[in-house]
């Protein structure tokens, strides 16, 4: 039983066209997963629809086999608690310095406060900024800002990862390392999804990688495909 | 898989335990301050704002309790005055007085002697020194009657009534001053009920705005706490603090600027009572009144906030909420 | 090679040249509109809290203005009142009034028969009843002297000036009256200058406020703009032409709350004439006041805007500058 | 005499390390320069420089044998005016639609309302979004708002076009588009400066290379000594 099934699953925005169309398939539990496809393809879309910032048209999609359409009101927040995002456009809180913006989803779920400074510097020298816990995000450059959105992801050792160009702003030696360190996600219960346009990073990463083309699943390489 | 994996995390969260509660309160108290104290200026002028809105309707209340213990001394003007016939004894007038005291539609009787006329006379009307010019005292004695006030009471009935009682010569009531004073009460009232009612709009609406503005320029910061799990409470909490925190300290500045004004007010107010024979101090909010001031203040800011929280959480819902 | 490219620039631009200033104005007017357009609700919260603002001391200002007219019969307190002789002839009253006519200290003189006094004693006095039990009219002529107004003019002195003329039997000038009236309109006036004061600052704090917020929420555009290449007064032009739209709009819906409030109290002031031998009607606002009203709040407008932004300009200075 | 010049330029922000240090370098009228580099590395701090968002510390930058540090006061509108800008987190006002957006220079320039419309289509055309003028960005996905941040930087037809990171969020394809039209700005009369982690990017476009590295600058590969 996969941990995560998108079934025949269809967006459209108003006034646009269709975003996602009749798109199916499914992910187990453990996995890391690629989605790529040109810009405007809809891979952000889809990565939307798991953390409920968007619902499907038609189709249904589903974790842990309950189906997302029933997830309303107030289990929404409680929903989102378990899906660590990073947002394409980081979206960290530039008043708040870097260890508060990582710890926001341990107090957003009352995590007594002794646990969450070690656990907020842990991540944060896993990505390579354990030296900047004070310093606002205006004060950062754009890949340690990206990297941050991706501490603050991980922090809560969510059951889903959903990853939005998450090495966009990184140089290939540094989204190298952000993807060892999502490589080692599922050890710790951790599914992965990374919606990505740099294919020679998919390339070298080698996972199974899922192709959007105008909103369309088209293609759905398993990783021992990939050429190296 | 599940099982274990749910556990891992309540390590990590600590679950919903017993210090959750106090926990969250505990920042967002925090929150309320920092958001108070990052931006002085826009603080100072919020709280000024609302300051006022308070500092109003605390004035208006006063001058209208003081207006209204002044106001008794108006009263006089509904007692009906009885003069009795030029050759009444003292005694006939004590009699009568006693006698009319036990009437129901009676409120209270005082006995004026020729001489005490004569003398109010001579203060009330600047054509009193005209009264220099007659020989001796031509004033009666007078019986001063209060009515009973209430419905079922009708003062003009009671006027005829003692008209018509042995040693009367006449009766002075003046209905048409009378119905004056009711004129000018009932348009006093009306005036300071819509003031009133202004006032409170105003109140309301500032802080309101304010705190809906607030909201505005947090609009991203919440909808990231929305997309990372923060429900309405959590949304609410802080702005709640922030609200109350607001109000606390509008509400102690309002009864400063009180306060201060009543410092100002103090020294025309001694020249005036100088000149009344009754003495009329000036009465400011006590230590009760001032609490409540504090506390309605306070209320008022988490209403706003509150109200404000509430119509930004429905009509702004995250998408796909 | 620069001469080049800055001339294809000015095709792409076309330099600011003389449709420059009415497009950007038009384009800021245009902007402004969809502010207020863009958000409904927050607009209609704005224009209230202004509009209150603006109603306070309007209609206080109109209270005052019937407040000073009716008070005008108050003044009758200042007046000296000097009785004749029992024997003088109506020919020496009309010769007095003539003289003192004339003095500098004066500023007129009315004349009273007895029977005018008498008539008038009956209306003002509950005891005036008591004159009926009198023979005859035991009256005097009097003559009602109105001081002088001016600091140079002491009333007491002419007083005591009147007093030694000859057929004058004595002066009536109540200073203690006179005391206490000055005691209660300098009150007066201190009390409704510091709520003018205080009004007057609530409506400019409220205004800068609100331009101060909508600048908050905009801050990111602003930024924007500069770093594109606006100037100062790109920026602060829209806004400016915002703060006259807000205001214009705040000042027709105050006149308006003025009208409805002014129709609301039109009942009990009826009553209240009614009773009145005189007659008062409550004076609104007209139109060339209206019209003042109207400039004034969109001058207001333009001031907080004005205000606000530049302490915006100020203090968030776009890096670098 | 180069069309702009950096001299020993050192840039520090309040309590941080050195952003830039002692950075010398002269850039032609007509050049198409990348400046690449960790993240981190300085890259983005040095194009701030150019349309004034920072100031150097020490040293100076010169355009057109004027120095920036005398641009001060009113001048700086004027100065921007001439300089165009993509943002690497794009900056587009969210209530106003695309055609508007990239209208902005132009009418801040107080171009004549007519010869706006037909300019915004061009250049819209020319980044592939020739049919979303009406959209909102947020109804645009992230390579679609960076586009749109591109159209706007280049339809005012700047000196100067500094570009931070323009394809961080374009897959390869689109990428190359893009600076295919980056190269014909020259002719226009536009000298460029783009920053880019994209090493592969950078390879195959084959133009100047500027290296920084911890703020220092490393290396300056001239076009031709680019590998292919
Ligand atoms: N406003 C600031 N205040 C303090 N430090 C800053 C500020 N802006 C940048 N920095 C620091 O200066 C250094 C250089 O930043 P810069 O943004 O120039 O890097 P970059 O090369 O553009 O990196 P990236 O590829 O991640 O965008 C970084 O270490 C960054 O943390
Ligand atoms: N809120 C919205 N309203 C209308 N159209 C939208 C909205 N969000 C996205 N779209 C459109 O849907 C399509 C898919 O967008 P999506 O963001 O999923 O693309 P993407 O694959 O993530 O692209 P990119 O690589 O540029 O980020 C695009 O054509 C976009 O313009
Ligand atoms: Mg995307
Ligand atoms: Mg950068």
């Amino acid at each position: 039983m996969p941990l995560l099934r998108f079934d025949a699953v269809h967006k459209q925005y108003p006034g646009g066209r269709a975003a996602l169309q009749d798109v199916s398939f499914g992910v187990e539990a453990g996995e890391v997963l690629f989605v790529t496809g040109h810009s405007g393809a809809g891979k952000s879309t889809l990565l939307k629809l798991l953390h409920l910032a968007e619902r499907p048209d038609r189709g249904a999609v589903l974790l842990e086999d309950r189906n997302l359409a029933a997830v309303r009101g107030r289990d929404i927040a409680r929903y989102r608690r378990r899906v660590g995002v990073v947002f394409q456009d980081h979206r960290l809180l530039p008043h708040w310095n870097v260890a508060d913006n990582v710890a926001l989803p341990l107090r957003i779920a009352s995590a007594p406060e002794a646990e969450v400074l070690p656990r907020v510097r842990e991540v944060l020298g896993r990505v390579g900024l354990g030296d900047r816990l004070a310093a606002l995000p205006p004060q950062l450059s754009t890949g340690e800002q990206q990297r941050v959105g991706i501490a603050r992801a991980i922090v809560g050792s969510p059951v889903l990862l959903v990853a939005d160009e998450p090495t966009g702003n990184l140089d290939p030696q540094l989204a190298a390392e952000i993807m060892g360190l999502f490589l080692e996600l599922p050890e710790r219960g951790t599914t992965v999804l990374i919606a990505s346009h740099d294919l020679a990073l998919i390339k070298r990463t080698r996972q199974r990688t899922l192709v959007l083309h105008e909103g369309r699943l088209v293609d759905d390489i398993a990783a021992q495909d990939l050429a190296a | 898989m599940s099982v274990n994996r749910s556990a891992a995390r309540r390590e990590v969260y600590g679950g919903p335990g017993v210090g959750a509660w106090g926990r969250s309160h505990r920042r967002a108290f925090a929150d309320a301050v920092a958001r108070l104290r990052v931006a002085k200026l826009a603080t100072a002028a919020t709280l000024s704002v609302f300051a006022l809105a308070l500092l109003l309707p605390l004035l208006l209340g006063l001058f209208l309790a003081n207006a209204l213990r002044f106001a008794g001394t108006l009263d006089a003007a509904r007692e009906i005055s009885v003069f009795l016939e030029a050759d009444a004894k003292p005694a006939d007038a004590r009699r009568l007085a006693e006698a009319w005291r036990a009437r129901s539609d009676v409120a209270g009787v005082v006995l004026r002697t020729p001489d005490e006329g004569l003398a109010e006379f001579r203060q009330m009307s600047d054509l009193a020194g005209a009264l220099d010019l007659l020989d001796g005292n031509p004033l009666p004695w007078v019986l001063v009657v209060s009515p009973q006030e209430g419905v079922a009471n009708d003062p003009a009935a009671l006027a005829t009534a003692l008209q018509a009682e042995a040693g009367v010569d006449s009766v002075q009531y003046d209905a048409a001053w009378r119905a004056r004073l009711d004129a000018w009460l009932a348009l006093g009232r009306r005036a300071v009920g819509l003031l009133a009612l202004l006032l409170a709009a105003g109140a309301v609406l500032v802080v309101g705005n304010t705190v809906r503005l607030d909201l505005a320029t947090r609009r991203e910061e919440i909808a990231l706490l929305q997309q990372l799990g923060a429900d309405d409470a959590d949304i609410r909490r802080p702005l709640l603090h922030f609200g109350v925190l607001l109000g606390a300290l509008s509400g102690a500045l309002a009864l400063a600027g009180v306060f201060a004004i009543g410092a100002l007010l103090r020294a025309p107010m001694a020249e005036l009572v100088a000149t009344y024979a009754g003495g009329f101090a000036l009465a400011g909010p006590g230590v009760g009144e001032a609490a409540a001031v504090l506390a309605s203040a306070a209320a008022l800011g988490w209403l706003g906030a509150r109200v404000a929280a509430g119509h930004y959480l429905r009509t702004s819902l995250p998408a796909g909420s």
